[in-house]
């Protein structure tokens, strides 16, 4: 509603930041991310650089089987392409029992992201206070990612359990500002695979 | 209001109560002091006292948090220690703990007692191979370090290595810290956290005057 | 004070007499850390100057705070000043950052160079050449000072690598501390002589200066070390003649005569034994 | 409004209650699975636990706490894709309907929320100043008298941490949550039930720092440097938990903040007239969001190392302290911003109402806290100088740190701009201004000295630095705070603790203060480290000097909690509705704020400071009956 004040402006009654600042935060959380992701990124190449006592990595401390670390890529890609699709038709207005099966494959798919970077996590074969720090540091960086994932995850669950209970149809922002996180946190992973596999 | 002012008031007397609760439990726990026996004879002119204490693997329920570190290495009965001034401490250590190597083998020395000597099982040394130390006494601001020998693993059970020293308090009273330097506190790293940073296993006070 | 003008005057003059008092009261105080080395006095000069400096412009941030929060009440303004210059004068704010910008620059490059010139510490160790024994006194006689917790000790490799607990230098003689620790992260802090650098477990940390001044000072740990890090601190560190200093080498080799079998060999950090968690 | 409350409605009235039942349930079940799950080699000679242990426990009792206090509810409930909440229900949430029992359950109303910040900062504060007060009386004589060796340690560290934890939100915490949604003209935050989580995970932070002492204490200090972090007893746990908690309020707190101020402001309200406040709120939250994160990479590879005997820290094992030193500081350095910049900002909101002046150069002192927040990420080596590490690197850091004083600088220039040729009002909170000024100037000074290498390694790690920081965050921030509470009292509670006694209670204050840091200075100067409870005899006569206005010190703060606890708790003295006459925004909505502040949103906003031309800020729009009497 509107009227008109003294200084001839109109008078609104709310201002709805909506899904603005849904997609806004979205971003703000991944620049925070970022900082963490640095953090750990120093931490990987400071202890590679310094390799103190040549503790970084010692023989014996092997490095996660490459088939496994790539299954562990291959299903957030397919979740991230599912979100993109479900974005896509959002976004255009053409919602249809098209979107809830998408939004159930990329379920699907972050679920079985989770268990197969469970099973990365330990598949350094190593002791633990005579690992070295590169055994250390990868696990801690996949056990973040790991959290990450499942963070957002549920995220993407509440989001499918509340469009296919037709309770919270999904909105174009919302679909949007999950896309941009689950785009961030593969793309970090990505990046750590490349550094556990061929970093060490 | 006058309601509102009891409210005050009781907070204020929880507050104070568990201010208290701290300062008697926290800040300061007065430990169970012991002092030196003396002795009717003197060295090098000044009176002799006599202490006697033990080093255990495991203080049990002697020690001093009333058994919350039951398995925790230690002197016993205390390591809070009060002479006289100016006198001659004639120590006593049986050292019933096992052999664990100094961090640095310079304390394997013994410096600053009389004549910069030890006795041990009653042959007298200057010092000790590092390797073998399971414990030292040392008293950094009198310049007193003497290091004990640990008992081998092979030894038979409750064997235990007599120590013993002799050395120089000042005339003025004043309080001073002692350690062991041995990384003794297993677990912990580089062996030197648990009872190496807590008073009363392997960190004391001795008191002058 | 009715007068506007006579009121700014006096301020400014009040001001004036203060920062000058000031700084000739700085100039012939004694500056900390003293003159016992090139390094402290270095040091020293280096904290009289930026009080020098300082000292005027914090005096009259001071005067101006009071002028304004006080002489305006006292003789308030005969005209008001317009709205614009209300809300800000860009030539006053340019000034201004530019005024404490150029402070800032030439500030940054005195400690630059003074850092280039006097090194003090934290630098990269010399070459084993430190190790022999110097031949002149220019030429850095190489002292280790091992941090534990929680007690100094120190090594002198050019002397058979003996070990005391207590740090004696010759005077006049360039000194290069090696601090390492065995443990975790202490300080080395030899405040007479303006040394102070952290011990850090398996890395090596340089300092070099020449103690001037005979005496004996106090040293202690400036970085928190656990239970007894108080009391890791010495009253007996000394500075004596060289010919003392053989003599004190001399009493120390023979005391240190038992142990030197099992000492290490010297080097400049050491691997922890048996292992990082104690037996 | 008359259907029958939920059943989650009914159980949040015991929010508190429920919450302290979910955290016990919670530590236990998390102490019993790290005890006996999780395999653990070392420290198992310890009859209080073992480190994973204690750390599960204190994290699923934080859980189990926020649990009962119903943070899960809605989340959960999204997760099965239940219904939104009812209108009556966020109502509720809201705390509609008032009642003193929403500031014990969670609410998500950002005024409650300011005043619960408010009572918990206040009590860290006095919690951590009686710390001092046993600090400074240990420190009477060279030798250990009231403490021993150990619980000194722990006690410095208390003191330290508790004080970090006030610090970070003493400013944005109680007004920013309070005044930036009023200010900016939305009627909530972004975020609101956020917003309530970065408050109540302060409580279990506070409770579970304080719990070290059962646990043998902490030997660390607030900086927690490893290895030596590694090798303490259980007490190091709740340090790090208790961090880590703090660090998540922040970043929250700062995400939440920016999102609101981004995106929820009033029609007609540009970045570029914002009051400075919300500038600086802005700002600081950028610093918390970007800055924590890095806190919470620490705290995670330290309980790593403590609970899984990873050696991220230890060298022997491939690690290195120096790892710590740059994460930590990275973080540590933007958070001492942190605490300041919302001082400057509150105070640069608090100058012209007391001058009736325009804040004179506004734009500059937004470059300028922006400039402050920028510099702030590249200059935390300074706090490395003489570690040993990266030596041809110290230049740029001696150079980007002795450049951040051109943007504090430019914070003087406004505040002179301000006060020149006004006719200032010498109202308390304009006191305490003055005090502000007066002590930041010897902080930032102080600073100059540091900050250049050569003089560094005389005075670094010595009681100067402390005194320095002291007089930042202590006579700097607090100073703020207190002025703060004295302005912002009568809009937050309609009453006031304005009275003559308060003017008396500054100049205590001040001077004790100052007496106190000034001897520290000078003890620093001559030779004294920090955290030792044994010092060179020489030293005695100013450490007796700075015990004694220590004292003096601790008991006009005490005047200043009885004087509010007097006046506004127990006299309720009434407040007039605009005391100091201010055009601000926040004056403008009647007292006390209706729960949704605004029955419009104001529109027509200029900036809140014409007082040439006495223009309120904002236009409330027909007939509003705030705007009457502005």
């Amino acid at each position: 509603m509107s009227e008109v004040s003294p200084t001839g402006l109109t008078v609104v009654d709310e201002v709805e930041g909506g899904g603005r600042t849904l997609v806004f935060t979205s971003r703000l959380f991944m620049a925070a991310n970022t900082t963490l992701q640095l953090s750990l990124l120093f931490a990987f190449l400071y202890l590679r650089a310094n390799n103190f006592g040549g503790m970084w990595h010692p023989s014996g401390i092997g490095t996660p089987p490459q088939v496994l670390a790539i299954i562990s890529l291959v299903f957030p890609v397919i979740t991230l392409l599912a979100l993109w699709a479900v974005w896509n038709a959002v976004s255009k207005a053409r919602v249809s029992n098209a979107v809830s099966g998408l939004l159930w494959l990329a379920l699907v798919a972050a679920v079985l992201t989770g268990a197969v970077r469970i099973l990365l996590m330990y598949q350094f074969n190593w002791e633990l206070d005579s690992a070295g720090t590169y055994a250390a540091i990868s696990t801690l960086w996949y056990a973040v990612m790991l959290g990450e994932f499942i963070l957002v995850g549920l995220w993407l669950l509440s989001l499918v359990m509340g469009h296919v209970r037709g309770t919270d149809r999904l909105s174009a922002s919302h679909a949007r500002a999950i896309l941009d996180q689950w785009a961030y946190i593969t793309g970090v992973s990505i990046v750590v695979y490349l550094l556990v596999q061929y970093v060490k | 209001m006058r309601s509102r002012i009891w409210l005050l008031v009781g907070g204020v007397v929880v507050f104070g109560v568990l201010v208290g609760f701290f300062v008697t439990r926290f800040l300061n726990p007065v430990p169970p002091q012991i002092a030196a026996t003396t002795t009717s004879n003197t060295l090098q002119g000044r009176p002799v006292v006599d202490f006697n204490l033990t080093t255990v693997a495991a203080v049990g329920t002697a020690g001093q948090g009333n058994g919350e570190h039951p398995n925790w290495v230690g002197y016993l009965p205390t390591t809070y220690l009060k002479v006289p001034a100016g006198s001659v401490v004639h120590m006593t250590i049986d050292q019933e703990d096992g052999q664990t190597g100094l961090r640095n083998e310079y304390f394997g020395l013994v410096r600053g007692t009389i004549n910069d000597q030890m006795t041990v099982d009653g042959k007298v040394m200057g010092a000790l191979d590092p390797s073998l130390a399971a414990h030292t006494f040392t008293i950094p601001d009198l310049g007193v370090s003497v290091p004990l020998e640990g008992v081998a693993d092979n030894a038979p059970a409750n064997a235990m290595i007599v120590v013993q020293f002799n050395f120089v308090v000042p005339n003025k009273p004043g309080l001073f810290r002692w350690q062991c330097f041995v990384p003794c506190a297993a677990g912990t790293l580089y062996g030197n956290g648990g009872p190496m940073q807590t008073l009363g296993y392997m960190a004391g006070e001795l008191q002058v005057g | 004070m009715r007068n506007r003008r006579t009121a700014i005057r006096t301020v400014v003059i009040v001001w004036f007499i203060l920062a000058v008092g000031g700084d000739v009261a700085l100039a012939f105080g004694p500056i900390p850390p003293g003159q016992a080395s090139d390094l402290a006095s270095s040091e020293s000069m280096t904290i009289l100057l930026l009080a020098e400096i300082g000292w005027p412009i914090f005096s009259a941030v001071l005067a101006a705070l009071f002028f304004t929060m006080v002489v305006n009440r006292m003789v308030p303004p005969t005209e008001e000043p317009s709205a614009a210059a209300l809300r800000g004068n860009t030539r006053a704010q340019t000034a201004w950052i530019a005024g404490t910008l150029v402070v800032v620059l030439s500030l940054a490059v005195y400690g630059t160079v003074a850092l280039a010139i006097d090194q003090p510490g934290a630098g990269v160790p010399t070459q084993a050449s430190a190790l022999a024994m110097p031949t002149s006194t220019s030429q850095p006689l190489e002292v280790q000072v091992i941090a534990q917790q929680w007690w100094f000790t120190y090594r002198y490799p050019t002397y058979g690598g003996i070990e005391t607990p207590q740090l004696v230098l010759p005077v006049n003689q360039k000194i290069e501390f090696n601090v390492t620790s065995l443990d975790v992260v202490h300080s080395f802090w030899f405040y007479a002589l303006g040394v102070k650098a952290d011990a850090v477990p398996l890395n090596d940390n340089v300092v070099t200066a020449t103690p001037t001044k005979i005496g004996t000072y106090r040293i202690q740990c400036a970085e928190l070390c656990g239970l007894w890090h108080g009391n890791m601190a010495d009253n007996t560190a000394m500075v004596v003649s060289p010919s003392d200093f053989a003599a004190w080498i001399q009493q120390e080799t023979t005391l240190d005569a038992p142990i030197m079998k099992y000492l290490l060999p010297y080097s400049h950090t050491y691997e922890p034994s048996p292992t990082i968690y104690g037996s | 409004m008359s259907t029958p409350p939920t059943l989650a409605r009914r159980l949040s009235e015991w929010g508190l209650l429920l919450g302290v039942i979910g955290a016990v349930i919670g530590f236990i079940i998390g102490f019993a699975v790290g005890t006996h799950a999780i395999p653990y080699s070392f420290g198992e000679d310890n009859s209080l636990g073992s480190d994973p242990g204690i750390l599960l426990g204190y994290a699923l009792s934080v859980v189990g706490f926020l649990g009962g206090m119903g943070f899960l509810n809605y989340p959960i409930g999204r997760l099965f894709g239940a219904k939104r909440p009812s209108e009556e229900d966020n109502a509720y949430l809201h705390g509609e309907g008032g009642g003193l029992s929403r500031y014990f359950r969670m609410t998500t109303d950002h005024k409650v929320i300011g005043l619960q910040y408010l009572v918990m900062i206040l009590a860290f504060l006095f919690v951590g100043g009686l710390g001092a007060m046993f600090i400074r009386t240990e420190l009477l004589t060279p030798s250990p008298t009231v403490a021993n060796a150990q619980s000194y340690l722990t006690l410095v560290g208390l003191h330290s941490t508790l004080m970090i934890f006030m610090a970070s939100a003493a400013i944005i915490g109680p007004f920013g949550n309070y005044f930036v949604p009023i200010m900016i003209g939305t009627r909530n935050m972004a975020f609101p039930r956020l917003e309530a989580l970065t408050f109540w995970l302060l409580p279990p932070a506070g409770l579970i720092l304080l719990s070290t002492v059962f646990l043998g204490g902490f030997t660390t200090g607030w900086t927690g440097y490893a290895p030596l972090a590694d090798q303490n007893v259980l007490g190091m746990d709740s340090y790090l938990i208790a961090f880590a908690l703090i660090g998540m309020s922040i970043g929250l707190s700062g995400v939440n903040m920016i999102a609101t101020i981004m995106t929820k402001r009033a029609p007609g309200l540009p970045l570029t007239r914002m009051p400075i406040f919300v500038w600086s709120v802005l700002v600081t939250s950028f610093l918390g969001a970007l800055a924590a994160p890095a806190l919470i990479a620490a705290v995670l590879m330290e309980v790593f190392d403590r609970s899984y005997q990873t050696t991220f820290f230890v060298p022997a094992g491939g690690g290195s302290p120096y790892l710590w030193e740059n994460l930590f500081w990275f973080f540590g350095h933007p958070e001492v911003y942190i605490f300041v910049v919302p001082a400057f900002g509150l105070v640069m909101e608090m100058l012209p109402v007391f001058t009736r002046r325009p804040l004179w150069g506004y734009r500059v002192a937004v470059g300028g806290m922006v400039g402050i927040g920028l510099l702030s990420f590249v200059v935390w080596q300074h706090h490395l100088f003489v570690s040993g590490l990266a030596p041809s690197l110290r230049p740029f850091y001696m150079f980007s740190t002795e450049l951040i004083s051109v943007p504090t600088g430019i914070i003087y220039l406004v505040a002179l701009g301000t006060l020149w040729r006004a006719r200032t009002r010498f109202t308390v909170p304009m006191l305490f201004i003055f005090g502000f000024f007066f002590n930041f100037l010897i902080g930032g000074f102080t600073g100059v000295f540091l900050s250049d290498v050569p003089s560094d390694f005389t005075l670094h790690a010595s009681y100067f630095v402390q005194a320095h920081f002291h007089y930042t965050i202590m006579g700097g921030e607090v100073f703020a705070l207190l002025a703060a509470i004295v302005y912002y009292l009568p809009k937050m509670t309609g009453r006031t603790m304005d009275t003559k006694l308060l003017r008396f209670q500054f100049w205590a204050v001040f001077i004790t203060f100052n007496g106190t840091f000034i001897s520290l200075i000078s003890v620093g100067i001559l030779g004294m480290p920090r955290r030792v409870i044994s010092y060179a005899a020489y030293l005695q006569p100013l450490n007796i000097s700075a015990t004694v206005f220590a004292y003096g010190l601790g008991l006009s703060m005490a005047l200043f909690l009885g004087i509010l606890l007097w006046e506004v708790v127990i006299k309720q003295r009434v407040a007039a509705r605009n005391p100091w006459e201010s055009l601000g925004v926040e004056w403008q909505v009647p007292t006390p704020v209706p729960t949704f502040n605004f029955d419009r949103v104001p529109v027509a906003w200029s900036l809140p400071y014409d007082y040439d031309t006495g223009k309120p800020a904002a236009d409330f729009g027909p007939a509003v009956p705030a705007f009457s009497g502005a």
